[in-house]
């Protein structure tokens, strides 16, 4: 049933192997996701990820209802990045209904959307660190700054994590000044908290010698694996889809892509790293250039909205990685008649057992942590 | 002292036959400790405070764990030991070689020369600094003749798992 | 217990002999049971506070003004819980585990001097006594992990065996390089020894080379047997849930973390007699007060320790299971033996300043080495390169 | 890199930093971030949202809210239920008798505010919900949801004062179209008590005309329909889908299909009351065009449930820009039988 590397060597010390399931109940499998794991002595020889106990029927939902109603949907998925949800369905729909989105929106859209990339980096950072065992102090110094983007978010959508933010062809309330500067002293704060943040981490031995030459993805494996996001990154594969689709207003920004050289645990801690840096030099030109304008299509009803048939497929680099729906709209319009998502969680989780083979039981819990998943994007 | 002395021996010899007779491994060990334990506190009983405590913290510390160790790398430790033979000819050597040996404790305990040095009071009180003097002085060349062999069997038992290792690379 | 003895026997001359013996007995047994748990509560409510704050969090303050009867509310709830014990379990293994656990951390208590004289039992084997008894708690954990019939109470418990053994080593090696430099096995000897020319802080052997090194070590062997973050793989609740006590609940549960403090204290406690002068600091030698001044720097100095175990616990990631092992054999062993070593060219050098800069050196050196040797094939420095 | 452990020891240095900063941080919130909820509360960001309540004007009574079930529809995951109100001989009232919410499963979108045409239904601010039943305590029923537009004028200042703004607004343009019109028509007005104080919000239902006031039946039919067109409000240009547009000082974007409101007909619309049931209006526009024919059919509350106002919709179905004639919701099933009835007979379909 699982395959096994290493077979116990004959005329040898007779061991057994012990089959143990990790999760669903488990502290650090980042809800219910259970990973059947064989184990010699400590030595995990086999591992079979075993998904679906949160599945939520999300796409024959958003094929039951107006394409509207799928968007606070979305930001189930991925509850941490619910802007960068929003927005993959939307630039979907954009992209199928052909809706000119103003100025504007677009520019607000990038704002949000970086604000929510570093609020998950550094909060992937914390987990990952509460899997190796330092007691939640860097996830709680990563939530200490999460929470003041999630007041903007607050006040700007209402809600902090669900914010069911953006509409087709815009976002729904427009950004005031007074969130602006808010967003601003975000973001000419937040450098200071990443200093602080390496200084407690990117040095301590304990996590480089935990973290190196861990759970190492290969780059063939990683484009062969189509695994997306920080961690194809981090396996050295150029490709952010910022930078290959220029959507949005992205092609403006001036901004790098970090990329790893090994591939493994502690490569994917510090991309991310790197990616917060960048992140915010986007966020200072976003909000140093700001244009002022509509904050949504004028033409765009929110009731009765049909697209004529035709199908289309709409992707962002969420935080995680290669976010994407692909829309088919028939006859009416009213809903799409197919609805498919492509989490970046589930299919970055697809490597799980090549990473894990011949580590530690302590190692599979920090690749799991550096894979970054959520389990309502996984399971969907 | 002898309530002290019966109690604590009652409780050594009863571990002694529970580590014997029970059928499960893992709670064999546990009786074999409450003798070792049963052990010490009989050298405590007898003001051998030093023998004592390194009984405690090799045959507990080291032996009973290493055995425990042993039995959880090569048993399934989470199932019962399964069947044994209990009385077999194993049992009866086994019974032979223990009354040898209570035969040869009682008959050297009857000889004068040990008797006098186990009789209990403050004279037999074994001061650790004699301990370390005789080891160092009368008895340098039989300690160290165990020390090499034990860093012999030291180093034996770290080449032995390196070529375990490499077989296994 | 012998000074208790001393100072009552005079009141009890008319009375029957064993009273005051059995009073001398009972004080400290009182002392220690009443006292450490005590501590071990508050302890608690320290450490929970203190990490709250090393997190930007308040901690426990809802029970009580600071949170300060927060130790009794979770004592209650522990014992109402109800108690859970798995159908295939062992059950009277897993019973015992618990006590077990218990027992050798009261035990060790009992060679820690608090003040001049003042100590439960003088052993003269003091030292060795507290390791033979530490020894004897990795039964708890063993029997715990494996009467639960649980595979990761299994796993906690091989960890727990395993590292256990394996920092039992270096830390007595650390040990015998202060015995040999005090020359005795008792710890009311070793505090003594820490005097020098009337001062009551130079002659600490912290101060010196090899007992900074001494203390490091054994600090480090103290947390890792019991099992104190970083070294906490034991119980490493991100990887096997909690280990040994996975399948314990309820009172059992709280005993097991009861033996698991009184342990860590008890092994700050002897950390500070053999490396920190033990009740040692100014003012111990005035009459009538002397004795109480004592005790206070006992107990602030095994504060401090504590405060030490926190502060690291508050910091720090959890070490993985063979870089336990790899750092307590080839780097823990190879110091502590050095260090002994050392020690014995301290006590043959005359000169103390000469000494102290030799041994310091050599220490230094040693580390360096160590340190290259260990770490030169897992740590690298990396630098990344941005896509065009 | 130094010697090994050092980074250890910063990260020591790291959190002790942190230790010591909490007992500096005197209310910034920069290193002691907790709010100790019970006794203190986040402030609430004016836009922040939990649960829906609906907006009543004065009384209880005067709730916004016309049961057209826009919100049911668009709900995504359908957490809201409502029947609406007749009178005892079986005659749609333009209210709610049953409005629902069931909290455990409202997803606290804010949709149904968003597409809400009335602006009825609004996001309340109230976090504190818990109940100890798990089943019906969690559902909250029409009493629990109603709430005051002083409430909400409180709750969220600068979004009730837009709204209060706005429908003042077409209130004042419906009042006046109503009054020039039937001035010339119908003279005879004593008792047009309808848009008094509060113009803007007296709901059509409640105003009813005496029954012993002089009128015949067909001038008593006129009334109470013109009473409704001004009472509901909501005609034409002006509405803006995004409601909250008005909040951050944005310029409303009107609906593009929204027509102007059709001039009335010389003879008024006498049928134009949905207080009347089917029969009865379709007795009355017996001569009229189809497009009346059909508006007659439908619910006439503007809901814009269609995408169009009811003219609009009728218009579009019969010039055969529109082909769905399900769209019109507050007429439920009724409605879309008789529409596509309508059809048949003339033909078109």
């Amino acid at each position: 049933m699982i395959q096994q590397i290493s077979p116990i060597p004959t005329g040898m010390i007779e061991t057994q192997t012990i089959e143990v399931s990790i999760g669903p109940q488990h502290p650090s499998t980042h809800g219910v996701f259970r990973m059947d794991a064989v184990l010699d002595g400590e030595t995990v020889v086999g591992l079979k990820p075993v998904m679906g106990y949160l599945h939520r029927n999300h796409e024959q939902l958003a094929e039951r209802m107006t394409w509207l109603a799928s968007i606070p949907y979305t930001d189930r998925l991925d509850y941490f990045n619910s802007m960068t949800n929003n927005w993959a369905l939307c630039l979907s729909v954009e992209k199928l209904a052909g809706i000119k989105v103003p100025e504007r929106a677009e520019y607000i859209r990038v704002i949000v959307s970086e604000l929510t990339r570093i609020l998950n980096h550094s909060c992937v950072i914390g987990f990952m660190l509460q899997d190796l065992g330092a007691w939640g102090t860097p996830l709680l110094y990563a939530f200490r700054e999460r929470e003041k983007i999630l007041d903007l978010f607050e006040s700007l959508s209402g809600a902090r994590m669900m914010c069911n933010y953006m509409r087709f062809g815009g976002v729904r309330v427009d950004m005031t000044d007074a969130m602006v500067a808010q967003a601003k002293d975000i973001v000419a704060k937040f450098p200071r908290f990443l200093d602080e943040f390496e200084q407690l981490l990117s040095n301590n031995e304990v996590l480089l010698a935990r973290c190196q030459k861990v759970g190492i993805l290969p780059k063939e494996l990683a484009i062969n694996a189509s695994i997306s996001g920080p961690m194809a990154r981090a396996s050295g594969v150029d490709y952010d889809i910022r930078k290959v689709d220029k959507y949005g207003v992205y092609g403006r920004f001036d901004f790098r892509v970090p990329l790893g050289e090994v591939g493994d645990v502690y490569d994917r801690y510090y991309i991310r790293v790197l990616e917060m840096r960048e992140s915010i030099k986007i966020l200072n030109q976003a909000l140093r250039d700001l244009p002022a304008g509509a904050f949504v299509a004028p033409e765009v009803k929110l009731r009765n909205f049909k697209i004529p048939p035709g199908d289309g497929y709409g992707r962002v680099e969420a935080p995680k990685g290669e976010l994407g729906f692909y829309l088919v709209s028939d006859e009416g319009g009213k809903m799409p008649y197919r609805y498919h998502c492509r989490p970046p969680s589930f299919i970055n989780l697809t490597t799980l057992e090549d990473m894990c083979l011949g580590h530690k039981v302590a190692d599979v819990v920090i690749i799991l942590g550096s894979v970054d998943i959520v389990l309502g994007e996984v399971d969907r | 002292m002898d309530y002290a002395f019966w109690t604590i021996s009652g409780i050594t010899v009863l571990g002694a036959l529970l580590a014997v007779t029970l059928r499960n491994l893992v709670h064999c060990v546990l009786s074999l400790i409450l003798f070792f334990l049963g052990i010490a506190a009989h050298y405590f009983l007898l003001r051998a405070d030093f023998i004592g405590a390194v009984q405690i913290l090799i045959y507990i510390g080291a032996v009973a764990v290493l055995i425990l160790f042993a039995i959880m790398l090569t048993r399934n430790v989470t199932g019962e030991a399964g069947p044994q033979e209990v009385v077999g000819v194993k049992w009866w050597i086994g019974s032979l070689c223990a009354a040898l040996t209570a035969g040869l404790i009682s008959f050297a305990v009857r000889a004068d020369s040990v008797a006098e040095t186990l009789s209990p009071g403050p004279k037999a009180t074994v001061a650790v600094a004699d301990i370390g003097k005789g080891f160092v002085g009368n008895w340098i060349v039989p300690f160290e003749a165990m020390a090499v062999l034990l860093t012999a069997a030291l180093i034996g038992a770290v080449v032995i798992a390196l070529e375990e290792v490499r077989n296994r690379r | 217990m012998e000074t208790i003895y001393q100072l009552i026997a005079g009141w009890f001359a008319g009375k029957p002999e064993w009273l005051p013996l059995a009073i001398a007995i009972a004080v400290p047994i009182l002392f220690i049971v009443g006292v450490y748990p005590a501590i071990f509560a508050y302890t608690t409510l320290v450490e929970r506070k203190a990490l709250g704050r090393v997190q930007n969090r308040y901690g426990p303050n809802r029970v009580g003004r600071w949170g300060i009867l927060q130790p009794l509310a979770d004592g209650l709830k522990l014992l109402t819980k109800e108690d859970i014990v798995p159908r295939d379990a062992d059950k009277f293994t897993h019973f015992l585990a618990p006590v077990i656990a218990v027992i050798p951390s009261v035990l060790l208590f009992a060679i820690v001097p608090i003040a001049p004289g003042l100590v439960p039992v003088n052993l003269n084997i003091g030292i060795l006594f507290a390791f033979a008894i530490s020894t004897a708690s990795v039964l708890a954990l063993f029997m715990g992990g494996w009467a639960s019939r649980n595979k990761f109470s299994l796993l906690g418990a091989m960890r727990a065996v395993a590292q256990v053994v394996s920092y039992e080593v270096p830390m007595v090696l650390a040990a015998v390089a202060v015995v040999m430099a005090a020359g005795s096995l008792s710890t009311l000897d070793i505090v003594k020894a820490q005097t020098r020319g009337g001062l009551e802080i130079a002659g600490w052997f912290v101060f010196q080379p090899w007992g900074f090194v001494g203390f490091v070590l054994f600090a480090i062997g103290a947390m890792a047997e019991s099992a104190r973050t970083p070294f906490d793989i034991p119980e490493a609740e991100s990887e096997i849930i909690a280990g040994y006590h996975t399948e314990y609940s309820g009172f059992k549960f709280a005993l097991f973390q009861l033996g698991e403090y009184l342990a860590a204290i008890a092994m700050a406690g002897i950390t500070v007699t053999m490396f920190l002068g033990g009740y040692l600091g100014p003012g111990i030698h005035i009459p009538y007060i002397g004795g109480f001044i004592a005790a206070f720097w006992f107990f602030l100095k095994l504060g401090c320790m504590i405060l030490l175990n926190i502060w690291i616990r508050g910091t720090w990631p959890r070490v993985r299971v063979d870089q336990l092992m790899g750092f307590a054999w080839k780097v823990l062993l190879p110091m502590s033996i050095l260090n002994i070593a050392v020690v014995g060219l301290w006590h043959f050098m005359g000169n103390k300043v000469l000494a102290w800069g030799v041994t310091a050196a050599i220490l230094g050196l040693a580390f360096v080495i160590l340190a290259k040797i260990s770490a030169a094939g897992n740590i690298e420095k990396r630098t990344y390169r941005y896509a065009n | 890199m130094g010697f090994l452990g050092k980074g250890l020891f910063q990260g020591m240095a790291v959190t002790a930093r942190n230790f010591v900063g909490t007992y500096f941080d005197r209310g910034t919130r920069e290193k002691l971030v907790t709010y100790q909820y019970p006794e203190e509360k986040p402030p609430l960001p004016e836009n922040s949202r939990s649960f829906p309540f609906l907006v009543y004007d004065g009384t209880p009574d005067a709730m916004r809210c016309v049961a057209c079930k826009i919100c049911e529809t668009e709900c995504p995951p359908q957490c809201i239920y409502i029947v609406m109100d007749r009178d005892e001989k079986g005659k749609p009232q333009q209210r709610p008798k049953v409005f629902d919410i069931d909290i455990s499963v409202c997803m606290q979108c804010q949709i149904c505010v968003e597409v809400c045409p009335f602006e009825a239904i609004k996001m309340d601010n109230d976090y504190e919900k818990s109940q100890y039943g798990r089943f019906d305590d969690l559902i909250e029923h029409l009493p629990d949801l109603l709430k005051s537009n002083e409430y909400y004028n409180e709750i969220k200042p600068t979004e009730a004062k837009a709204v209060d703004a706005k429908l003042k607004a077409e209130a004042e343009k419906k009042a006046k179209k109503g009054t020039s019109k039937p001035a010339a028509a119908a003279p005879a007005k004593p008792a047009a008590p309808a848009p008094a104080p509060k113009p803007a919000t007296a709901p059509a239902g409640k105003i009813t005309i005496p029954e012993d006031a002089p009128f015949t039946a067909e001038q008593r039919a006129w009334l109470a329909g013109f009473l409704s067109a001004g009472g509901v409000a909501t005609s034409g240009t002006g509405v803006s889908p995004v409601a909250v547009a008005e909040t951050t000082g944005e310029t409303p974007v009107p609906l593009p299909e929204a027509t102007p409101a059709a001039e009335a007909p010389a003879g008024g619309w006498p049928w134009h009351d949905p207080g009347l049931g089917m029969s009865q209006r379709m007795d009355l526009v017996k001569a009229a065009p189809l497009a009346d024919k059909l508006m007659a059919a439908m619910a006439q509350t503007d809901c814009h449930a269609c995408g169009y106002d009811c003219r609009g919709y009728a218009d579009a179905i019969a010039a055969g820009s529109e082909t769905d004639l399900s769209l019109c919701l507050p007429g439920e099933a009724e409605t879309a039988k008789k529409l596509e009835e309508l059809m048949k007979e003339a033909g078109k379909l």
